[in-house]
């Protein structure tokens, strides 16, 4: 079947389109070039800007964590259903569900879940699996387990750890690797309860920097697209944006993706001793072309925050909201599921305008992500509203005046012009993101690209216009229409092929048997056990 | 000035000038309507004028058993202040010293007042971590570990902005003995008016002031008109047969107590006559120009 | 040998199937208790929300472990992880059997992340512990008290509070305790109810502000919590979750299927698992199990078996996978094909 | 004008959510609209009219004739005025009410007074679980008001209750005043095991002692404090009880010490 959506303005930063045109489909995939053909169908896309669907690289939306964290807080979205619009979380997308369908709503077609324990994989892949029309992927955490720790502590050779890691993201299904407060959570586990770039897990007299290190060089080495992402230490605490720092200078040339920057912009300065380091960060970010980052931007009202980042999230029990909390200490890292309002006193007002900074300072829309560090900052249900931030500065204008004056004093945002155009964001959203993970087929309208494309009516309003597209396409399909999601088909979780050895196979089992008196079957699990025909989507490495 | 002659007593035909204050009531409460007395007693010690004792108080009336909040022997008492924050002060000072103190003893709001005023919920510090707040109905309660159990206390009580103070009545009597007798009992037939203290000793005051004195530190000095002794060096009040003077002093939660009180001791004062009481009932005032609320005499009659 | 039951009469199973269905079509209040496995959980819940009908489970202990998490929460601590770090362990309450072989693993090997300490086992549990795991264990005792009182006398002993009894055998814990690396409370809500649970949290969140602690929540039904974690991402809440009213909602006492059930509000009631039931009068009772006769009083049974499946471990502390084959159908495809069989219903997106 | 009568047609075939139906809510609306309201709970869309006979006009005081367990969310959100059951009542009594009165002839389900902040309810039957408790996730309880059943209460009678008195005359199921925070709770009759587990502050007034106390309860001796007679004056001048609950020195427990908390559990000396 061949589609035609006709006359809209068209924005496609990886091809440079960028003015009114078609956007053809047949099969599933864009159709840069389809000659003289009538189309089967065609959409009116006059007075509309079409982009590829967005891509989200950083959002909670299914695991172990995110669920414990709907077990914990039955009461914040709609449990108490009498008027289910009256709930602090009652637009967060919480079932799969409604996760699937809100952000195809928004015209986002390709998101990944950042935090997959790997012992936990079969858990994550079953809650994606039951999310509908958005494809998936998901990035394996590593960096808190006894085997890397180990063989780090033992100097094995820099072929057994990427053949350990090759055989952790084949297993666990990931797209990627991502590496949590590294040595962290093990060393809260042996009753740490801070832990900095330098220090050495107790055990193993393994520095969080060595294991960074290590994963970022076994990364690289394995082609896996995306680059190491990575969780610092340190996060939320002031004074924090020298942890970032120090971690982006580790970078050292190599790719590297900080995750949530934002909640490591924080100086020490001013009365409160917390200030916003927004501009520093930006600047080592401006000066490094190998450090990609997302911002996990904070609006206010309630939330959850979910990290698998035990520790802080242990430290931060005694500020929940509601006071109840859940932390889990797993093999490797475990999480910390802690609710929290976001209020626009001092420390809200200071958070949300270092995110803003950091998006507005940070130069290279290719390199700085979109994020709320869904829940974490907002649910992502927040974007229309974050967009409508970035793209106009009289909103922000209008925004800071409901905040607290002390804290913006200690931020730069006050003196920030700089407005997202579409194209930017189109970048930011689209472009950027398929390039980050290794998408080649999304991201884009080039052709043979899947017919992923979202058109939004334009409107000076960029809340409105994003909040919810006129048309969205998934493989071609049409999925909503005028804001109303019309299709639920299933999507595909997407992993990146990698090929591990056969003998850390050997030695795992052997490990496992030893350690655990459990075979390896039981840290692996079979295609089928997803419960869906297809679920996976191949990505394939870089040679 | 015509004065007019009720069964021998001479009533001048002026006024009581009084001045509005403020005021609250508690309840206090006892084992026995002796400790209740008592607690109230020390309470109210030292406290006949807010000139130099920063309030005027006084047992307002004994309460039996089935008026109390908590079924026991009680009394109100009632506490008068120039300001919100004297009051405060004195109520708390007072209450702390001299209720949380006595055996047994329950203090309560005995006003609902405009506003409240801290009773309990200042005096629970003194509970250390261990006080414990109860709300019954509208109405808090703090209960306080002592000794001999549970101070309980009421959160607060009330304030009125609508009490007078300096009601008064001057008793002119040919001798000491005729004055006290009147003074006794017009103070005797106050007592039974509700809402009204007597703030000086057995609600009696024989050293009435006037405004101002030689000495630039004082307010107030000795009523040199009315004083018998100075009958001959001042330009005094007094008639030739007239040797000795007393006072009644009022303070009343409103307006109406305390004319009440003044027609109910003046009635007294004029039942007892001239020959064993006064011979002549007067009044204190500043000419009208000071105080808010006027006591005209005539109006007061029996 | 695929077989079914209409009443204690033979049926084809598509027959039985459509007999099935047409109950749940003309049921004004359907119950779907669950103690199965992820695609039978996930199809009962699709089936429910076409149904409008209510999903639960008949375990108690899911109830309690559920209640703990969204009352409190608290701190756990993965089964494997507990075998590797725990130096100090304290069973307290009785443990299901699936939890047997756990214990035994805890009860005969050391812990290999715990700095070169040795494991020593305290047990508060009311009995039934396997023999390797009572030869070393430790008893305290709490006598006479339920152990609601002893998980109480526990935190309160630990903080040096007063009692109104003691634990027997308290102190060596006490001391073991102040000297831990890592301290595990396993229980379970099998033998611990939701407030002993969340008493037991404070314990351990006392333990945490010197030495590390966790639980290890052992459910009392592993397919049941696993039933109940894939209702609470499909659906957004735990069981029980009902769909009468169009919308998920979850109450655990207005939903509680027993009480739906004997209460006579439910009229259709279909059982997918392995627990023995029986309905009261007054309700049409359906039946998917591995079972070999008609359930007694059953309008449907349908005999099915576990294929390759993806059940709750207690062991794994999460989800595996268990390769089987069966010729009886799977329970999520009979299932599957009741839904398909039901009317479309206007419903509101969850 | 004459109070707004409800009159139930047959029992509900499903559950009703009578949230629409407070004095607020009505205030203004004819007749005619009243039987126009949807009412939520079960599947079937239903409206006022079908299941109700609507007669009288004054919103202030309504009156559910006859009754059933059905009928969930009578009086939520209230904030003045009068209900009145005839009969028996649902789930979720009276939630979050902040003023106003209702009175149920029969008994009710569970949640009765849940989070409810003002106001009076009287319950002349049974009560089921968690009356004057929240609702699932809930931290908070009863927040004020006077919660009263004449019968028996199910368990957690108060879970986290934080002011306000709540009174069960019948007895109560196992763990009365669980997690309480504060407020006051009476049982009259069989109380069943552990009331006050958990409690950090808050009184819980027994007529007996309970089928089991938690270790974690220290007898602090009796009790001789003006409070006592306070309190059992308040009762009696709410209708709860017609004697002085209390009697002479009543035996006084604090806890739970396992928290630690500053509870009471006071058990009345006078022989029941």
């Amino acid at each position: 079947m061949l589609t035609l959506i006709k006359g809209g303005h068209v924005v496609d930063p990886a091809s440079g389109r960028n003015g009114v045109g078609d956007v053809w489909i047949e099969d599933g995939r864009i159709n840069a070039a389809p000659e003289s053909r009538e189309p089967d169908e065609s959409f009116d896309a006059s007075g509309c800007i079409v982009m590829a669907g967005a891509i989200d690289i950083h959002s909670h939306i299914g695991g172990g964590n995110v669920n414990t964290a709907r077990l914990l807080l039955p009461e914040y979205h709609k449990a108490h259903l009498l008027r289910p619009n009256a709930t602090p979380l009652s637009n967060l997308g919480w079932s799969t569900h409604q996760t699937g369908c809100l952000y195809a709503q928004m015209g986002f077609t390709t998101v990944v879940e950042p935090a997959m324990s790997p012992a936990n994989a079969l858990h994550t892949h079953l809650e994606l699996a039951d999310i509908p029309i958005i494809d998936r992927g998901t990035l394996a955490i590593l960096g808190n387990d006894d085997f890397l720790l180990s063989l780090i502590r033992d100097n094995a050779s820099p072929d057994m750890i990427e053949d350990y890691v090759a055989w952790t993201v084949a297993s666990a299904r990931a797209l990627g690797v991502k590496t949590i407060n590294a040595g962290g959570s093990a060393a809260f586990k042996e009753n740490v309860r801070t832990f900095s770039f330098d220090d050495e897990v107790p055990s193993y007299g393994v520095s969080s920097r060595r294991i960074v290190k290590t994963l970022q060089t076994a990364v690289a080495s394995l082609g896996i697209p995306h680059p190491l992402h990575v969780h610092c230490n340190n996060l939320g605490v002031p004074g924090s944006f020298e942890t970032a720092a120090t971690t982006m200078g580790a970078a050292e040339g190599v790719p590297m993706h900080l995750a949530h920057l934002q909640f490591y912009g924080y100086g020490t300065e001013g009365k409160r001793r917390f200030s916003s380091a927004a501009a520093q960060l930006a600047e080592i970010v401006n000066a490094s072309p190998e450090i990609t980052i997302d911002v996990g931007q904070v609006m206010f009202g309630q939330t959850v925050t979910i990290s698998s980042d035990a520790l802080r999230q242990f430290a931060a029990r005694g500020s929940a909201r509601p006071k109840k909390s859940v932390i889990y200490d797993g093999e490797g890292n475990g999480g910390g599921i802690v609710p929290f309002a976001y209020k626009n006193d001092y420390y809200g007002s200071l958070q949300w305008a270092v995110g803003l900074e950091l998006f507005l300072l940070i130069n290279d829309p290719w390199r700085v992500f979109f994020t709320t560090d869904h829940p974490n900052g907002a649910p992502f249900t927040a974007y229309p509203a974050l967009f409508k931030l970035l793209m106009s500065r009289e909103a922000r204008r209008e925004a800071m005046e409901n905040l607290n004056p002390q804290a913006l004093k200690h931020t730069t945002l006050g003196s920030l012009d700089r407005e997202y155009s579409l194209e930017e964001v189109a970048i930011m959203t689209r472009a950027a993101p398929s390039k980050l993970l290794g998408l080649a087929d999304r991201g884009h309208l080039g052709d043979g690209a899947v017919a992923d494309v979202a058109v939004y009516r334009r409107d000076e309003d960029a809340e409105r216009m994003f909040g919810a597209a006129e048309l969205v396409f998934k493989n071609g399909e049409l999925v909503v229409r005028q804001g109303e999601v019309v299709s639920l088909r299933p999507g595909k979780t997407l992993r990146v092929a990698t090929q591990p050895d056969k003998a850390i196979v050997k030695k795992l089992e052997g490990y496992h048997q030893q350690r655990y008196g459990l075979s390896l079957d039981w840290f692996d699990f079979p295609d089928w056990a997803v419960g869906r025909d297809e679920p996976f989507g191949e990505v394939p490495c870089r040679t | 000035m015509q004065n007019l002659t009720v069964n021998g007593v001479i009533i001048d035909d002026t006024f009581a000038e009084a001045f509005g204050m403020r005021a609250t009531a508690i309840i206090i409460t006892a084992p026995s309507r002796q400790w209740a007395l008592e607690a109230a007693r020390s309470m109210t010690g030292f406290a006949t004028s807010v000139i130099g004792c920063g309030c005027e108080a006084g047992v307002d009336v004994e309460l039996s058993p089935d008026e109390t909040p908590d079924g026991r022997p009680g009394v109100r008492v009632l506490i008068f202040a120039v300001s919100t924050d004297e009051l405060q002060k004195q109520l708390l000072n007072r209450v702390g010293q001299c209720v949380l103190t006595s055996p047994g003893s329950a203090c309560y709001a005995g006003l609902e007042g405009t506003e409240p005023l801290k009773l309990g919920s200042a005096m629970r510090y003194f509970g250390d971590g261990w006080q414990i707040s109860k709300r019954l109905g509208n109405r808090q309660f703090w209960r306080l570990p002592v000794m001999d159990g549970e101070f309980v206390c009421e959160a607060t009580t009330g304030l009125t902005k609508k009490a007078v103070g300096g009601g008064n009545l001057l008793l002119l009597a040919h001798g000491g003995a005729e004055a006290l007798a009147a003074a006794e009992a017009g103070v005797e037939a106050m007592r039974a008016v509700p809402g009204v203290i007597m703030p000086f000793p057995g609600g009696i005051v024989r050293s009435g002031s006037k405004v101002g004195s030689k000495y630039k530190s004082l307010v107030a000095s000795t009523n040199d008109a009315y004083s018998p002794v100075l009958r001959a060096q001042v330009a005094s009040e007094l008639d030739p047969d007239i040797n000795a003077v007393l006072e009644i002093v009022i303070d009343g939660e409103t307006d109406e107590a305390v004319a009440a009180a003044m027609r109910a001791g003046l009635k007294a004062v004029i039942d007892l006559g001239p020959e064993r009481g006064a011979q002549r009932v007067s009044a204190g005032n500043y000419g009208g120009k000071l105080g808010k609320f006027q006591y005209h005499l005539k109006d007061l009659l029996p | 040998m695929t077989v079914a039951w209409i009443g204690n009469r033979d049926a084809q199973v598509p027959l039985a199937i459509e007999h099935a269905t047409a109950l749940l079509v003309k049921s004004r209040c359907p119950v779907i208790t669950l103690d199965t496995d992820v695609d039978a959980t996930r199809a009962a819940l699709a089936l429910a929300r076409r149904a409008g009908a209510v999903c639960d489970t008949l375990s108690d202990g899911v109830r309690q472990e559920t209640a703990l998490f969204t009352s409190s929460g608290g701190m756990f601590i993965a089964p494997t992880e507990a075998i590797r770090r725990a130096d100090v362990v304290l069973i307290v309450g009785t443990l299901p059997p699936s939890a047997m072989e756990f214990l035994q693993k805890l009860a005969q090997t050391e812990p290999d992340l715990a700095g070169g300490k040795s494991r020593t086992v305290f047990s508060l549990a009311s009995g039934d512990l396997p023999d390797e795991v009572a030869k070393v264990a430790r008893v305290i005792s709490a006598r006479d008290t339920s152990v609601s009182g002893a998980a109480a006398l526990l935190r309160s002993m630990h903080a040096v509070r007063r009692t109104a009894v003691s634990l027997e055998g308290f102190e060596e814990l006490g001391a073991a305790l102040a000297e831990a690396r890592f301290v595990a409370i396993v229980c379970s809500g099998h033998g611990c109810d939701a407030l002993a649970l969340e008493m037991l949290q404070g314990f351990v969140s006392d333990l945490n502000t010197s030495v590390r602690a966790s639980m290890v929540l052992w459910p009392a039904s592993e397919r049941g919590w696993g039933s109940a974690l894939v209702s609470t991402w499909n659906a957004g809440f735990p069981l029980p979750v009902s769909f009468q009213s169009g919308v998920a909602e979850h109450d655990p006492r207005r939903f509680r299927a027993s009480r739906l059930i004997e209460e006579g509000e439910a009229d259709v009631w279909l059982h997918v698992g392995s627990e023995p039931v029986s309905p009261p009068d007054g309700i049409e009772l359906i039946v998917l199990a591995d079972v070999a006769n008609p359930i007694d009083r059953a309008a449907v049974t349908i005999a099915t078996a576990e294929h390759d499946s993806v059940v709750f471990s207690g062991m794994a502390g999460t989800f595996v996978a268990k390769a089987a084959e069966a010729s009886a159908p799977s329970a999520a495809s009979v299932l599957s094909q009741i839904l398909e069989q039901l009317p479309e219903r206007e419903v509101a997106p969850c | 004008m004459s109070g707004l009568t409800f009159t139930l047609l047959a029992e509900p075939t499903q559950r009703l959510d009578l949230s629409p139906l407070t004095p607020q809510k009505l205030a203004g609306l004819s007749a005619g609209e009243i039987e126009k309201i949807e009412l939520g709970g079960g599947g079937d869309q239903v409206k006022v009219g079908d299941c109700f006979k609507v007669e009288g006009s004054d919103p202030e005081t309504i009156v559910f004739e006859g009754g059933s367990k059905r009928l969930d969310w009578i009086g939520t959100d209230m904030e003045a005025g009068s209900i009145r059951v005839t009969g028996d009542a649902g789930a979720l009594l009276g939630r979050r009410m902040t003023g106003g009165s209702i009175v149920v002839k029969g008994s009710v389900g569970p949640y009765a007074g849940s989070q409810m902040q003002d106001g009076r309810v009287e319950i002349q039957g049974d009560a089921g679980d968690l009356a004057a408790g929240p609702m699932a996730g809930e931290l908070r309880g009863m927040c004020g008001g006077t919660l009263i059943i004449r019968g028996r209460a199910g368990e957690r009678l108060g879970d986290r209750m934080r002011r306000g008195l709540v009174a069960a005359l019948g007895g109560c199921g196992d763990y009365p005043g669980s997690r309480m925070i504060a407020g006051t709770i009476v049982v009259a009759g069989e109380a069943g095991r552990m009331p006050g587990y958990l409690m950090r502050r808050g009184s819980i007034l027994l007529d007996r002692p309970p089928q089991e106390l938690s270790p974690t309860f220290i007898e602090s001796g009796p009790w001789f404090s003006a409070f006592a007679s306070l309190l059992e004056r308040h009762l009696m001048q709410e209708g709860i009880v017609d004697y002085p609950f209390l009697g002479e020195g009543p035996m006084r427990y604090v806890g739970d010490n396992a928290v630690p908390g500053k509870g009471e559990l006071v058990i009345s000396s006078l022989k029941v």
